[in-house]
């Protein structure tokens, strides 16, 4: 599939974008914030824009990557490394559990049983105040350098040193998830966006394609919980609530499906004007709303392919370069 | 009648909140001498009219003490918005973008306890009217000092004086939100029914998203108490009382809701079922103090409305912060605090004093009781002070440990 | 009597409630295939209009006549001119848009009538309580009862005995039959809509005077709407009383053991009905 | 036709109930190694039945499924896809937005088990994939429109492609749904003689109306009448059956 910007493009901008970012934007926390969430959104973008599966249990992952990455920096003197190891575990093993469950079902009600889910764990955690803090949240997370080799990379106290290490977190998760995109796997799991009952026909077992889409989109949205959690050095309950997981798939859906640049667009683009306009008017929310609106009736691009069709307008290639982003088209109703 | 609460607050709101988002390297350089104060109070989201309220509060001392003190500010408000992670993401641009050392703000338990530890970490100063007691007690910091009267006291300056009103109310009935500040009231109240030797035959816990209360009044009931505790907070305490009232409850027993938010919770819950109902208080306009007479005269001075306990917090947290920086002489943080700790001032509880062991504030709780509508002088005369008092845990039992 | 038979009665007063605030989003889940997440904002707009006809008039009963049909406008209003273009969008897009309407409803009733709650009185008709030994129950919560009872009598008739239940039935089964019927199925939506924002500003008139208005009353109620429909079995009217009453009474009798047990088993429960009977308790098949 | 071809699908006693209602009332058959055996009916007959319990769609409640000597009547769809058996659909059932070379490619990759869940490595890798997509577009004549969007093909090719994704991962069964239907005269044409000539190098199972074009390619054709085969053998012996006739005049009249 042809797009606006070729992958190599896209993972140029993207880097140039890590470096302008702190740059340009008021406070290098935001630009911090703004890494985190671009990763949770190209987590959810996996399952909306790659497989068609809008999952309402981003959340989860978020969350139970911020708790066992701050569990475990609070309860042992390891590094790190060992926090985003045991958030990867943790993730990966919930979003199986979840992700085994939630693909036996397709379209409405993959939706409502991922809401359960998130229902569910939120009210876990919530009840086992004892490991995660309950409303409190956990507070006074340790942020240890990071070591390698008996050699501190980075002390990660000044902050832009924590932005330094979300931003190669990031880095190296994009252009992960831009091989898988382009793998045999990948493109397995466009086909099954595009028509399950085919890809079954032809040989697919398309439950485990998904199964493991959802794993990787839970590990990727952990990375970013446990990222946030060092960023903040707390974890609240939040991070584990329904509407974390509005939020992210808000993101994705605001950027573009589709492409994994989209998230970034979409992540950088609700964090920053969140912020900004959160400033100026309590009742932003509104605008948000309307912008919803407007991109889910008239923009299902999102913001690329808001960019796209600008660039086609313009006419700075050819038009035949241009192809509407394959989430205009419908994947198919349930 | 001036303004309307709402409409003063709109353009308080829109007119101040500047935002000084500009990009990080274009950073504006104030002069040194100008102390920037930032208040975090939830505009938006659930908590949006407790934020909004105090904020107010905030928003009118600051140009008030900067004159009375001589001292240069720069006030602005920041919206939590009543999400504890966006609140710390926010303190930290705040301080990474403006250097801001001065803070005030946190209604919420979980918001107000990872603020504290952000403003800390920076060595800035914060000051905070919250119901978590892990602020002044084991989570207590160099940095953050607490105005209002922690749940030890709330719960013995309520409970109290209604069991000595009502010697023969022998049997309490409890009702609690499941998380640390509800546990924290439940327990130091159970301490007092242990020792004044009353019965307590029941608590009901609900989660922090229950709306529906008639499953947990319907326990109570069976339990025929002779008072239904309410140790829950906000909205939930709201409808807890209305649904109680609807239940017939207030006729048959007495009602205490030891945590109450004050004026506009009044307001919201009407003056047909406030009537007869006691609530706890850390503050109520009726105080005869001259601290609270200068405020009255000074919030009517700036049309703005009535004060409530979340506007007073704003103010009273907004002055500490100016009281300490005169004090001290000088807007390094670490001379405020000195200053701050054992500071006693005229505030609208009357005399009020900040301890230097655990930076809690020592100053009155409040019972009040809900007036007959007959009785209401205006729509904001709902309630009438029944007692008060200072009860706080000594040093010695304190969790506190200040490094 | 025992405490447990208690909660079961005021478990099954909290169903009824339940039930009215499901039944809309089940009628649109079902015949439409459209989840409408600003369900919880018709319903707490449904509150709020209560309420201001109430401030304005001082009548109860005023309110619930006007509330309600108004809601079933701007259900009819957001179906014709925003949700109608999305019939053929995946999914996502109908959850996006329904959930920045919900989103503006929610700002907009902030931005009218303020962030903190407003208390709408019981009508002085229904003040007061009803004793039965040593159970008892508010007079208004009786009514609402009462009223629920009687409205779904009336909407079970209207499904089972007009012309337009019967479409309604048979879209629930297959919406290409009833467009091969020669019936415009659009105009049928247009209709639904409007009765499920009704049904849901119904039961924000019926709920406002027991947990006032507040302005974060949506997506709770929301919650609660999807637990029951999907447990009763979606777009399955009976489905949804069932549903609704089941939850009720779970809630009250676990009130007294484990309350945030009672939530975890209710999501727990939710997960296990799609999974093993996506059709529901008394879903048809 | 090669009498003495093994049987390449086997289907004994295939029993297939609807609550009540037995769609299927013991159907037993045997599908020789390049052969076209077609299976025709009037409306309701069970010829959708038995080919979804052949495609593994449909479970039978009774009978055994034998693929190239294997039981495979509990296998789910893919399984069976991966074993050698190739599907088309009766509604046209593409990748709308993927390529003809890309929609062909992905039927062929399915093939290569545990090599297509490559996470990292680029999907070119897998060089027998598009080896076996661009011969599909050979064969099909289908290279014209290697780049097209399925969804973009007109109708005729659709369905070609339609028989190109059954094609692509090189089974030995091919199951065809109603292959000509919605389509043209001329097209028509191009497809018989597409399905005649894949008889010549695979076993076929062929629902087809189209009574000429059966007639003229099949090597056995199969008549069933509610749930049952009526009739079985060369397509000489079926036009003159009398059964026949009055199964189909039965039907309508």
């Amino acid at each position: 599939m042809r797009r606006l910007l070729q992958p190599h493009v896209e993972l140029a901008v993207s880097l140039a974008a890590v470096v302008v970012l702190p740059i340009v934007l008021p406070s290098i926390a935001m630009a911090t914030e703004v890494v985190i969430f671009i990763i949770a959104t190209l987590g959810c973008n996996l399952l909306i824009g790659y497989v068609g599966l809008m999952s309402f249990g981003q959340a989860i992952f978020f969350g139970v990557g911020a708790y066992a990455c701050s569990l475990t920096l609070l309860h042992s003197h390891v590094g790190i490394g060992a926090g985003l190891l045991a958030a990867i575990a943790a993730s990966a093993i919930v979003a199986l559990f979840v992700g085994f469950l939630s693909t036996q079902k397709r379209g409405i009600y993959f939706v409502m049983l991922t809401f359960a889910f998130s229902q569910m764990f939120y009210f876990i955690a919530y009840a086992m105040a004892g490991l995660t803090g309950g409303d409190n949240g956990l507070l006074d997370i340790p942020r240890p350098p990071l070591v390698l080799f008996h050699v501190t990379l980075l002390s990660l106290t000044p902050p832009l040193e924590m932005y330094g290490l979300a931003a190669v977190v990031f880095v190296a998760l994009f252009v992960f998830l831009q091989r898988v995109i382009t793998s045999p796997f990948g493109s397995t799991l466009q086909a099954i966006r595009e028509n399950e009952q085919r890809a079954i026909a032809v040989g697919y077992n398309t439950r485990n394609f998904k199964v493991i889409a959802f794993v990787l989109s839970g590990v990727v949205t952990g990375i970013a919980g446990a990222l946030y959690a060092l960023f903040l050095q707390f974890a609240p309950l939040g991070n584990i609530d329904v509407s974390m997981s509005e939020r992210i798939i808000v993101m994705s859906i605001l950027g573009g499906t589709g492409s994994l640049f989209g998230s970034v667009l979409g992540g950088t683009f609700y964090v920053v004007a969140g912020n900004m306009l959160s400033a100026i008017w309590p009742r932003w929310l509104l605008l948000l709303g309307l912008i919803l609106m407007v991109v889910g009736c008239y923009l299902q691009g999102g913001l690329l392919g808001a960019a796209e069709r600008l660039a086609r307008r313009i006419g700075r290639r050819g038009p035949r370069a241009m192809t509407p982003a394959a989430s205009n088209k419908p994947v198919g109703r349930p | 009648m001036t303004l309307s609460r709402r409409s003063f607050v709109k353009t308080a709101i829109g007119g101040a909140a500047l935002a000084a988002t500009g990009p990080a390297i274009l950073r504006p350089a104030f002069a040194a001498d100008v102390t920037k104060i930032r208040s975090l109070y939830a505009l938006s989201g659930t908590f949006a009219e407790a934020g909004k309220t105090a904020e107010l509060g905030a928003r009118i001392a600051a140009p008030q003490f900067a004159k009375e003190y001589g001292i240069k500010v720069d006030y602005k408000a920041v919206d939590s918005e009543g999400n504890p992670g966006r609140a710390v993401a926010k303190i930290l641009t705040e301080i990474q973008q403006n250097q801001v050392k001065y803070f005030v703000g946190g209604v919420l338990s979980s918001s107000a306890l990872a603020m504290s530890e952000q403003v800390h970490k920076a060595n800035g100063v914060f000051i905070t009217a919250a119901g978590a007691d892990e602020i002044t007690g084991q989570n207590c910091n160099r940095s953050t000092f607490r105005w209002s009267v922690p749940t030890y006291g709330a719960s013995r300056e309520t409970v109290l004086p209604l069991i000595e009103k009502y010697p023969n109310a022998k049997r309490w009935y409890t009702i609690t939100p499941k998380y640390v500040f509800g546990e924290a009231l439940l327990q130091n109240s159970i301490d007092v029914f242990k020792e004044k030797g009353v019965e307590h035959v029941g608590n009901s816990y609900h989660s922090l998203s229950e709306t529906e209360f008639s499953s947990y009044l319907t326990n109570a009931s069976a339990a025929k108490p002779d008072v239904l505790l309410l140790l829950n907070f906000g909205s939930q305490s709201t409808n807890t009382l209305r649904q109680a009232a609807n239940f017939g409850m207030k006729q048959k027993m007495k009602i205490l809701m030891v945590w109450a938010e004050g004026l506009e919770q009044y307001e919201e819950i009407g003056a047909d079922i406030m009537d007869g109902v006691y609530v706890g208080c850390q503050y109520d306009v009726s105080i005869k103090s001259p601290g609270n007479k200068k405020i009255i005269e000074t919030f009517k001075a700036k049309g703005a409305p009535v004060p409530s306990y979340s506007s007073v917090s704003g103010y009273v947290s907004t002055d500490l912060i100016l009281r300490g920086i005169k004090a001290a002489g000088s807007s390094d943080p670490a001379a405020v605090i000195k200053a701050l700790e054992g500071l006693k001032y005229e505030g609208p509880t009357g005399q009020e004093e900040i301890r230097a062991f655990d930076h809690q504030c020592v100053k009155n709780y409040y019972l009040l009781k809900g007036k007959p509508k007959a009785q209401m002088k205006n729509k904001y005369d709902l309630v009438e002070i029944i007692s008060s008092g200072k009860s706080f845990v000594p040093q010695n039992q304190s969790l506190c440990k200040m490094a | 009597m025992s405490l447990y038979l208690i909660q079961l009665i005021n478990g099954l007063g909290i169903g009824m409630i339940y039930f009215m605030i499901s039944v809309g989003l089940s009628i649109i889940f079902g015949t439409m295939n459209f989840v409408n997440f600003a369900h919880g904002a018709f319903y707490l707009l449904g509150a709020y209009l209560c309420y201001a006809v109430v401030a304005a008039t001082g009548s109860f009963w005023l309110a619930l006549a006007v509330a309600p049909p108004a809601m079933a406008l701007t259900g009819w209003f957001a179906e014709r001119y925003l949700l109608s273009r999305l019939y053929h969008a995946p999914h996502q897009y109908q959850i996006l848009v329904t959930l920045g309407l919900a989103l503006v409803i929610q700002e907009g009733v902030m931005l009218v009538w303020g962030a903190i709650g407003q208390n709408v009185a019981t009508p002085v008709l229904l003040q007061g309580v009803v004793v039965f030994g040593s159970f008892v129950y508010p007079k208004y919560r009786l009514f609402v009862i009462g009223f629920t009872a009687l409205l779904t009598f009336v909407l079970w008739l209207a499904l089972e005995r007009t012309r337009y239940g019967a479409i309604l039935r048979a879209g629930t089964e297959s919406t290409e039959m009833v467009a091969l019927l020669g019936i415009d199925i659009f105009r049928m939506f247009s209709f639904t809509f409007a009765l499920g924002a009704y049904l849901a500003g119904l039961a924000g008139g019926l709920t406002a005077p027991i947990s006032g208005a507040d302005p974060f009353m949506g997506p709770g109620a929301l919650s609660v709407a999807f637990v029951v429909v999907v447990i009763g079995g979606i777009g399955s009217f009976s489905g949804a009383l069932a549903g609704g009453l089941l939850i009720g009474v779970v809630q009250s009798e676990m009130s007294s053991l484990w309350s945030e047990g009672a939530n975890i088993m209710i999501y727990v429960a939710m997960a296990l009905v799609i999974l093993v009977r996506p059709r529901g308790l008394l879903g048809r098949a | 036709m090669t009498a003495d071809a093994p049987a390449k699908l086997e289907a004994s006693g295939l029993v297939k109930h609807f609550g009540a209602f037995r769609a299927l009332k013991g159907v037993s058959f045997a599908v020789r190694d390049r052969s076209v055996h077609a299976f025709i009916g009037p409306n309701g007959a069970g010829k959708t039945t038995l080919f979804n319990c052949l495609t593994g769609t449909l479970r039978p409640s009774a009978g055994r499924v034998i693929l190239s000597g294997r039981d495979i009547t509990d296998l789910p769809p893919h399984r069976r896809a991966r074993i050698g058996m190739g599907r088309s659909f009766q509604v046209t059932n593409l990748f709308q937005n993927l390529t003809v070379f890309e929609s062909l490619r992905l039927a062929a990759q399915a093939q290569a088990g545990i090599a297509a869940y490559d996470l990292v490595r680029p999907m070119e890798r897998l060089g027998q994939a598009a080896a076996s997509a661009e011969a599909v577009l050979e064969r099909l004549a289908l290279h014209p429109y290697r780049d097209v969007k399925a969804g973009e093909l007109s109708h005729g090719q659709q369905r070609i492609l339609e028989v190109g994704l059954a094609l692509a991962g090189s089974p030995s069964v091919l199951l065809l749904d109603e292959p000509t239907a919605g389509m043209g005269v001329d097209d028509i044409s191009i497809m018989k003689d597409l399905i005649a000539a894949l008889g010549r190098e695979h076993a076929i199972v062929l629902i087809e109306h189209n009574m000429n074009l059966v007639l003229d390619i099949s090597d056995v054709v199969t008549v069933m009448h509610q749930g049952e085969i009526l009739v079985e053998g060369p397509p000489d012996l079926v036009r003159r059956d009398e059964r026949v006739k009055v199964a189909y005049l039965g039907s309508e009249g």
